[in-house]
């Protein structure tokens, strides 16, 4: 699957989206050059269909491009951008061509009437908020004066609680359809930056000598290795089981399965990686904490394994299905949703 | 660095294949326990075996010329995935059937696989593997069974241990030393078919702490073979037998092991209507797994069908499947501890019982995770 | 703690409780003859008052004896026995000097009013039955008519599911109380049992040879066994925290946790002394499977370590305290509760 | 095999210090946020660190005749846990206090004692440790900053890194080679003090990824140290290093690291009335880890009191500890993810963040988890 549209990704971000370039956004500088760019990749717009402009493709597409996304560790919001155009042009909205956009499948309107969203993605650095409470779907420019943004996480996390006076809604969408998006697009870069973390740790371990010869070479950092490169690849398999659908609508148990299996490995992921590179690995000018920072905070972001693993779970015991044959019809086969 | 396992779909014109497998396996194992079930590619039923064959589903991949259907490895995972997750007591054929006969179809002579094949295929050869000795456990280059030329052949003496299903089989390919010491390691090593019914040939079965007697200790004392007893090149063995791993490890084998349990406990959920928070949790992280293992091992079969040898994937895929297993037996296990008040079958708290016994194993049988684990990270490309 | 209570009754057991013995009990051979030489010894009334003709000692004491009978992996419900003998005592019940009994804290009457428990630890080589169901507390002989067993476990388990019609109360005691006292039993069996497994595979890895040196040597062997000596040495630990009772009352929050605790870390010693015996270990002729499998038993029996855990937490989250305070009192601190 | 680790009380007589620590401790931190906590034994605060020298705090277990309180094991390890506990910023003089003067005192010259030790009392030396070099990692053997011996002294040439807190403190003591080289490993190894206001020494801070500078690297140009800057004997560097881990590794800062998190998180789902069988479990398996980690670490204490040396032991609960203080993160930060509705606050997402990050370097810090693990394996004769 690593095709036409993941090499022109990757080596544009290559180019654009350096380690330099994320820790100066990181820090509190300017992220509109870096979003300018790709938005005139036109990678955003995949699946707007191609009367609005776009590519008119689905998930097994956007696959590509939102992995190589993960592996430059994409700070901006662009696969939340992917995903919120295509929502909005089914919903019947204008779709900016130049707006980032983080979303939002968990909010909820408090005792006050406002809109609450706990820990979006990304958020600090987007144009625009997309947010679905219930059915109900809203859309906030972050410089609104009705929109206040609390940061989260780290000092370079760009995460924040939001909170919107006076809300707008825009219209409805089954239940949890913003929530699977989010969670597939996250998948997938989770995917895509643990392939970077363990290219890193395969170099490394190469490379760097003691007691007299390369580390990789030790058993114990061999076992960890293994047990890390498994998880990557278990977490590339499940992003693509999550991304089989052709259209802009994600099939929501194949979605659970991708955010549910990349989530539960990420930690391991990071913390085999920390472990292999040791105290250079979290030093600030290295750059191995750039990716496994983004492990933790797309794992976290937009649910995790056991929120996601309880849906499956909750539709497998309520269908009554064999096993594998609920696994073989929800998982792998039939096909995609209508749109 | 190892190329990465896409998602492929399994084709669809394989459905109705399924259906007839699983039609059959429905009928034929009505009457099987899950703690039976759970046997799995252990339990051994030579009758059973048969029955496959006069379906034609030995030898899938075998060309027809030799007595096989001549399938791809697509088929062939869709049988055995109904198998394994049936809990078929699939062992007396197992070996023969996914690597003994592809390995004298890949090394034999025209005799040879003019011999051997057409009878696995018809379930009249079944075959083990003899690989490590008393004293050599995962170091198989350590081997001292030794097989000397004489006029008549090769004379054969030592012992393999650990053999699976060996009392059931009529054939072992065994890895045996025919020139050189223990000290020269890989070299010297060559693969021999060993009639099992020859004079001096002595079959000890072990039996396991759940009683059965799935392995066994093998004996050679002046084992007289032919010529023809050597499979392949002499001084190739140890090559000869990495090759094969690919196909040892490449099957739905090491996603399965725990089925009949995990099919038991949701049966039981089932019937309790026991619907919470950790249950809902934890069935879907198992099944996430497993499907997510599905597909890496699919990946694996689109390899081979591209005629490729994945045995770097495989055995990546084998390590982590058998991590699945295992995790299987242990949080089901504590998610009946977590509620003692849950009114578990004596047949569910059994088959948990011998699978927490015995799957240990699953992480022994095919190469130890100390060792296999070392292969990936070579494949990886660490140095 | 190890003091002439442990080596006397570890000597003993060694030459009592033999692999062999074993292996004949768990095969259906009479265990009456083991049974009575343990019962012969006074252990089992360790914690019956002087006046009752026992040691009139608490748990403290009970300790070192039932973590020798751990080290055996004691086949005979010798555990239970001694804290079942205690309850009756106390409820005014005749004791019986000989009787073995088996112990239930999880029983219930079912909707045809028969006493249920499930899978009973070692109920198949015991004469009688004590089951709590609510604060309602049960004494029945296992030869009773009334009483049927279905065995449960492996072919060499002594467990059953017991249903019993008509059954007859002996009294009442607080709910959860012969739960706790069971929980402790089989936390410190399983603390002993464990040690018995160090012990074990220590030997073997550096008695056994591969790639010419012991596999002691290899890296990854000693990661995974110092690993299992953290959790065999916190088990031991988590059993002592357990048994600070000095009289025959278990402290139910302690009790807890030495049951939740031991029971968590009973499965990982047991998986890493298979993967270091590898496939000798599983045989039915070498000893260490009578050792591990008695980790599963105890660790599944009487409730695990989520069930236990569940009673510290909940407690915890009621009680407002601060978590340090909360663990020195509640876990550390405080005497015991009067009798 | 290695002596085991049985159950102690804590002294009940030490409850009146503990309360008095309490109520210091909750004046000085009355308005420090946990984010800030979560940096524990990571934070540094020199006029923090002067105030609790003002109570006698510092140097506790230092005999009276040297500045210290004269008090036992189990008087450090009351004020250590509540230290810990409460995220006090402890680090400018926790190494000076835990380990730089029970060194001096055990290997120093009685001139070095009494011009160290007090100063150490009374907050007025903080010291660090100069082990790790830029291409020695675990390797400490391989060292090779050297102190040639001069007229005057010694002459030290060379660079240490990952040196907490070097910024903040006034001597180092150094491992360094005094003889021979890298290739003679263990041999000609000896520790210096090092002023590191000296001419020659520069200090440069390392930022982690949190943008804190814990870490440094520490260059040495031509040092002209004293004669008296040797501590210990000559040669003898292995041997008194390994020595101090002893003192390194038995304290409970392989217990609370995370301890900020777990109280921030308690008191959130305590005021959101959340009460349901996952959140009541992970309660309950933490605090009972943690208590039978409390447990282990009070008899490595009782074997301080006893006079013994219990390295390998403290090792050992060292490396258990860790993984649970890693574990604390990685399980709230599981169940956050797996209630996207709980109205966290920032300030737990804050601290939750820099402990993940952060995390990782709990099992890097005083020896990684394999040498640590090696150490164990072989304490517990292993060979």
């Amino acid at each position: 699957m690593q095709n036409e549209l993941f090499d022109t990704m990757d080596r544009q971000l290559a180019e654009i989206c350096t380690p330099g370039v994320i820790r100066e956004i990181e820090a509190g500088g300017d992220s509109h050059r870096l979003w300018g760019s790709i938005a005139d990749s036109g990678f955003a717009d995949l699946m707007l269909s191609e009367q609005a402009g776009g590519a008119g493709l689905g998930w097994t597409d956007a696959w590509s491009v939102l992995f190589a996304a993960g592996r430059h560790a994409v700070v901006v919001p662009f696969g939340s951008t992917l995903f919120a155009r295509a929502v909005l042009e089914q919903m019947g909205q204008p779709v900016s061509a130049d707006k980032s956009m983080a979303v939002s499948g968990f909010g909820h309107i408090d005792s006050q009437g406002r809109l609450v969203a706990q820990s979006v993605n990304a958020v600090a650095v987007a144009d625009e908020l997309l947010v679905q409470a219930g059915e109900t779907v809203y859309q906030i420019a972050t410089s609104s004066p009705f929109c206040t943004l609390e940061r989260t996480g780290g000092p370079a996390c760009l995460d924040a609680n939001v909170v919107v006076t006076q809300p707008d809604p825009i219209g409805n969408l089954p239940v949890g359809t913003i929530a699977s998006g989010l969670g597939l697009v996250l998948a997938i870069q989770l995917a895509g930056v643990a392939d970077r973390v363990l290219s890193m740790t395969l170099n490394y371990a190469n490379e760097r000598q003691q007691f007299g010869k390369s580390i990789g070479r030790f058993q114990a950092v061999q076992q960890q290795i293994t047990e890390m490169s498994e998880r990557v690849y278990a977490m590339r398999m499940a992003s693509q089981i999550g991304a089989r659908s052709v259209n802009w609508q994600p099939c929501s148990l194949q979605a659970a399965l991708a955010k549910s299996q990349t989530s539960a490995c990420a930690a391991r992921v990071a913390s085999i990686a920390h472990a292999v590179h040791g105290a250079i690995g979290v030093t600030q000018e290295y750059d191995l904490q750039i990716y496994t920072r983004k492990l933790y905070e797309w794992a976290r972001a937009g649910g995790g394994e056991q929120y996601w693993a309880a849906q499956i779970g909750r539709s497998a015991l309520e269908s009554q299905q064999e096993l594998l044959d609920f696994t073989r019809e929800k998982m792998f086969g039939g096909s995609p949703p209508a749109s | 660095m190892l190329k990465p396992l896409d998602y492929v779909s399994e084709p669809e014109a394989l459905d109705s294949f399924r259906v007839q497998v699983r039609q059959f396996l429905d009928e034929q194992m009505a009457s099987t326990p899950p703690s039976e079930r759970a046997r799995s590619w252990m339990g051994a039923d030579e009758s059973f075996s048969r029955k496959l064959a006069e379906r034609g589903w030995l030898g899938l991949t075998i060309p027809q010329s030799h007595g096989g259907a001549g399938k791809d490895y697509f088929s062939r995972f869709v049988l055995s995935e109904e198998l394994l997750v049936a809990g078929a007591p699939v062992a007396a054929h197992w070996i023969a059937d996914r690597q003994s006969a592809p390995l004298v179809m890949r090394y034999g002579t025209d005799d040879q696989k003019s011999f051997y094949v057409p009878r696995v295929c018809r379930g009249e050869a079944f075959f083990c593997i003899g690989m490590s000795e008393p004293n050599s456990g995962s170091d198989l280059a350590s081997i001292r069974t030794r097989a000397e030329r004489n006029e008549k052949g090769w004379l054969l003496n030592g012992s393999k241990i650990w053999t699976t299903v060996a009392h059931h089989c009529h054939y072992m390919i065994a890895l045996v030393r025919t020139s050189g010491q223990a000290a020269d390691r890989h070299r010297g090593l060559s693969q021999m078919i060993v009639d099992l019914s020859l004079p001096g040939v002595t079959v000890r079965p072990i039996v396991d702490m759940a009683g059965d007697a799935h392995f066994n200790e093998v004996f050679f004392e002046n084992v007289q073979l032919q010529e023809d007893a050597l499979i392949g090149t002499e001084g190739q063995g140890w090559e000869q037998v990495n090759a094969e791993l690919a196909f040892e490890r490449s099957g739905p084998e090491r996603i399965y092991s725990s089925m009949a349990l995990l099919r038991l406990w949701v049966d039981e959920v089932r019937a309790a209507r026991r619907s919470d928070a950790g249950t809902d949790c934890l069935l879907g992280q198992l099944l996430g797994e497993m499907a997510v293992l599905r597909g890496m091992s699919l990946a694996v079969t689109q390899e081979l069908v591209n005629g490729q040898s994945p045995a770097v994937q495989a055995s990546l895929v084998k390590d982590y499947g058998t991590d699945f297993e295992q995790k299987v037996i242990r949080e089901i296990a504590s998610w009946l501890a977590a509620r003692p008040d849950f009114e578990a079958s004596a047949e569910l708290i059994r088959t948990l019982a011998y699978l927490e016994q015995m799957g240990v194993t699953f992480s022994l049988r095919g190469g130890t995770r100390e060792i296999l684990r070392g292969i990936i990270a070579r494949g990886l490309g660490l140095r």
